[in-house]
């Protein structure tokens, strides 16, 4: 027992350093803005930074979009599979982990491809299309990540047996789905939106392909032409991915909060 | 005519089936159970009365309007679940209003039923608790309410006990029996433990292989069986192979004895093999009052269980067990000792 | 059930032509390098780059390193967590989840402010310091989908009383690691390993911002410059990709492969 | 000495003490169980013994050396769980070689040990087979030998049976405690099932909240119980108040009723009050030849539970249970029936 507990360990701290030794570099040196002292002046150019401010929402917005369309399509089919077609759900996951592996280059190219001026839907053409492309590549980025949270949460829970016993009771698939399921999905639905949001925050290539004003092309332009700033953005990043998970983790583990109406 | 009616039900899940033409006929009010081991079919009839499956062929008859193929939001039937399945982001009042609310019953009406409903479980003050907050057994008599609460036609428990301690098992199925006794309900319950259907049903249905192999009272499955498979499913007992001597008399040679038989020796030929069951209570260790039969035997066992001492005796080539009470009047016995062994001619069943 | 059922097909289809027609579109155009019909020259081409050959096989190189140097971390972390602190898996997961949300700019930057040419290890002075460096940063993206691999493989198997049952019979800790535990998650192990092929594989930004000879920038370099070939790389990449998640899904479903020696 | 001394022991997680101070002698070859509900903490003194867990205090003595801080390896203990816990990535025969192999035997010696162990457990031919084609009967068979192989100074068994079906659990059972007779090792069985207990013990350890309640052969334990406790754990059993009306011949008042008690009213003054304790199958209704004690009681339920009809009569403001064998010959009893309940004066236990 002894000699496993003190190789964990070892193995812990080792992987804690792995992330906590670039983060510690990064911030120190992102406070090395003005000669011989340390100063958060960095973060002060860069909130004064209009570009900021305006990549930021648009990413912020984006993200929120993202998350409405992305929890329509996953929720009622992951009820679904686990319902009615369990036999699919190697396949559902394996579809599902397809955006982790296909480069993201492919999948811009064949939006591209599909949606340029040319074709049958021109989105391109207008800059509300193009954003519509772009948050509909950020839906099949967050695909994976959705839907595990979603799948988990309904593990967790008997499906099957609440959504008969409901059916029994004379509930049609609407009410079972948003009176019974989702109330007790809850935090695994929040979980994936968190997750979702620091994904689309942090997001750079499909934005800078479809040339968007978003949050990712705005940190490597910063990060190309200046020297402190990008460190001061890089650890604002992961403060805001951070404050997310911290959400997520809150609401994966809160009790349990009961609805009080059933209609 | 019967109120519930199943005809020729059957069901296949691909190529395999699990129930080959099921009929039942249900009079009102009456407790029927479906006892077999699993993968007998049993919880794929109630399935199919509640309408989670469709049956592959035949028909299922409520009160004279066939519902073989409606939804099963549109049959007015009540079930209850092995997993208590109360919906657990609601509290108890909420769990039992849902399918009031669902028939869009005014609220003041829901209110009273709800209030009815938990006196009727005897958890008048748990309304406000949440499921995560009961007990199984409080769990299931919530439940049990809810299905209980639209006043459905029929009741349907699928295996409903299976969950809890043996305690509470016990106490619920007096409860859930006294209960369906109040409100004449018509029940289907389904279930693998004999002790239960036998204590709480009207009639059973012993179920093997998705069929019917018999049905009738407790009394008359537990000590009548038909087949081989009901004898040997409901209760334990001892499984002799005999052979006919002189059928017109009911006699019988067992382990080279004379031994006489009340009744099922009709169809026999003299001379033929036959099966035979004795329960191991039917048995009784040299009596006061000889019975019609006796075996000579040798102790090769004593098992003390608590409430009963299980023997085993070697009677030629056949080891019987005998159950007796631990009673502080009874012998001792031990291993070797020479015993005979009574019973009456109708304690001996002959098996098809 | 009728009406669920309806809505999650089209919820399905929806799904499928997400992926599907942007590969269509893709492969499509690969074709069309010859002006007027269809040919694989594109691919010809490709193949005849000796910088696609060298790039592609110092990421295969990089992939497999990656791979074992991962689960040397992981597979006795994801153990010991199981074994004799399951409080402590909320937390660890927490930190695999890390490296998903904090850009890998940051991660980068880290790095780079840490292991340069004036720090205390200077791993970027040698091309091979920095190729150990770049597969560091791989082991780190690499960590949530390895981790969840092998918890998902552990979390099939019961730990505690396999482990339990061979410490009764004397085993020690790395017998039982060796000849129990491992032989039992060989498919999650495989099926993590694939996954983390894949990523390393089309990975840009680290290699980039390195300066590594590998695949990602390559393919970059080549959308960059060329019109055709990138869609036949693309095309390309989501091929062995693809065979990497077939294996997956091969050995991830794979009937029980015993052992015969249990030393 | 005994052989397996447990002394004081202690076992506290975090501020919970789970067992406080449990004592017990094991003698060489004894099989002992450890009777008691969930979170008795039954388990924690078996892990305590095979390692698992580090006792807060206390000693753990086999065969004179203490081992309370050795290493799960470095005892030789074979241990048995509840979940069968055979390696899935090796067959029959490399389970059972595991420890022999860790312990660096000689090829020959662990085959030939393989062999005698497959031959042991009747499981001759399944020596290639891998753990998921077998039954679970058949996998707790071969966790037994893989336990045994290595020949351990003492046999852990931690609910080995519960994962069974109940026909596969009494059969166990049986041939467990056949091989262990056969062995001589000495076996600490862990159960909350107090017929296995009963039924396979030397003597039975009843715990209740991390305390030995009583330690006792089964007969002692079923009808002797020291504590309600014990009384109302092991067996089911009518649990009356009564009045001592004379403590020197041995009467109580039980619902106006005299009642004459063999033992146990010595400590108690003239008209206090005192839990009585009667068993179901200790009660006979309307017998041939009257006992020493008859209560006049009127049936209020008759339960058909197959072997047993359990019959429920009201006798003043107490409800007895009266367990009976289902036989033919007895009368068939309704509600409202009048009868009387005889029974011996040592049946009644005299509760502290």
């Amino acid at each position: 027992m002894r000699e496993s507990r003190i190789g964990a360990w070892i193995a812990m701290i080792i992987g804690t350093l792995y992330f906590l030794l670039p983060l510690i570099a990064t911030f120190e040196f992102s406070l090395r803005l003005k000669r011989g002292e340390y100063s958060f002046e960095a973060y002060r150019v860069v909130f004064s930074d209009p570009r900021f401010r305006d990549s930021f929402s648009y990413s912020v917005t984006q993200a929120l979009a993202t998350i409405a369309v992305g929890l329509i399509i996953v929720v009622p089919t992951a009820y679904w599979v686990r319902l009615r077609a369990p036999q699919l759900r190697p396949l559902i996951e394996f579809i599902t982990l397809l955006p982790l592996v296909i480069p993201a280059i492919v999948i811009v190219f064949g939006y591209l491809r599909i949606f340029n001026s040319s074709s049958l839907i021109p989105l391109t053409d207008t800059s509300l299309g193009t954003d519509a492309l772009l948050m509909f590549g950020y839906v099949t980025l967050a695909l994976p990540y959705l839907y595990r949270a979603i799948d988990t949460g309904l593990q967790a829970i008997d499906v099957r047996t609440l959504t008969e016993s409901a059916e029994s009771l004379g509930a049609n698939t609407f009410t079972i789905l948003a009176h019974v399921i989702l109330p007790n999905i809850r935090a695994a639905v929040l979980s994936g939106a968190f997750l979702t949001f620091a994904i689309v925050i942090g997001e750079f290539t499909f934005a800078a392909l479809l040339n968007r004003p978003a949050f990712g092309p705005y940190l490597q332009l910063i990060g190309a032409n200046r020297a402190y700033e990008p460190s001061a953005l890089a650890i604002m990043a992961f403060l805001v991915t951070w404050a997310c998970m911290g959400l997520m983790q809150l609401f994966g583990r809160g009790v349990r909060m009961p609805a009080t109406d059933t209609r | 005519m019967s109120f519930l009616t199943l005809s020729g039900l059957v069901k296949r899940f691909g190529s395999t089936t699990v129930v080959h033409g099921f009929d039942l006929a249900v009079e009102r009010g009456e407790f029927i159970s479906l006892l077999g081991p699993s993968g007998c079919g049993k919880t794929t009839v109630l399935r199919m009365i509640a309408g989670f499956e469709t049956p592959s062929a035949g028909h299922i008859i409520i009160d004279g309007a066939d519902i073989t193929r409606k939804r099963p939001a549109e049959r007015n039937v009540g079930m209850v679940f092995q997993a208590y399945a109360l919906f657990p982001n609601m509290n108890v009042a909420d769990n039992i209003a849902f399918g009031m609310k669902i028939a869009n019953m005014p609220q003041a009406a829901i209110e009273a039923r709800v209030t009815e409903m938990l006196a009727l479980i005897k958890l008048p003050d748990l309304a406000k608790r949440y499921p995560y907050q009961l007990s199984g057994g409080q769990q299931q008599r919530v439940a049990l309410a809810r299905a209980l609460a639209v006043k459905p036609q029929v009741l349907l428990l699928d295996e409903p006990l299976s969950a809890l301690d043996a305690k509470i098992r016990v106490s619920l199925r007096e409860e859930i029996r006294a209960l369906q006794q109040e409100l004449g309900i018509t029940t289907i319950f389904v279930t693998h433990d004999q002790e239960e259907a036998l204590s709480m049903s009207d009639r059973v249905v012993v179920m093997n292989d998705g069929r019917a192999e018999q049905i009738g009272t407790p009394h008359m499955i537990y000590n009548h069986p038909k087949t081989r498979f009901v004898a040997s499913f409901v209760g334990t007992l001892n499984m002799l192979e005999a052979q006919v001597e002189d059928p017109a008399n009911g006699i019988i040679t067992l382990a080279g004895h004379r031994v006489r038989v009340a009744s099922g020796l009709d169809r026999l030929p003299p001379s033929a093999s036959c099966m035979v069951a004795l329960r191991p209570e039917a048995l009784a260790i040299n009596p006061a009052e000889p019975a019609a039969n006796a075996l000579p035997c040798t102790i090769v066992d004593v098992q003390f269980l608590g409430a009963i001492v299980r023997i085993k005796a070697r009677c030629g080539d056949h080891i019987l067990s005998v159950d007796t009470f631990n009673q502080t009047g009874a012998p001792a016995w031990s291993r070797g000792d020479a015993i005979a062994l009574h019973f009456n001619s109708d304690e001996i069943v002959v098996l098809a």
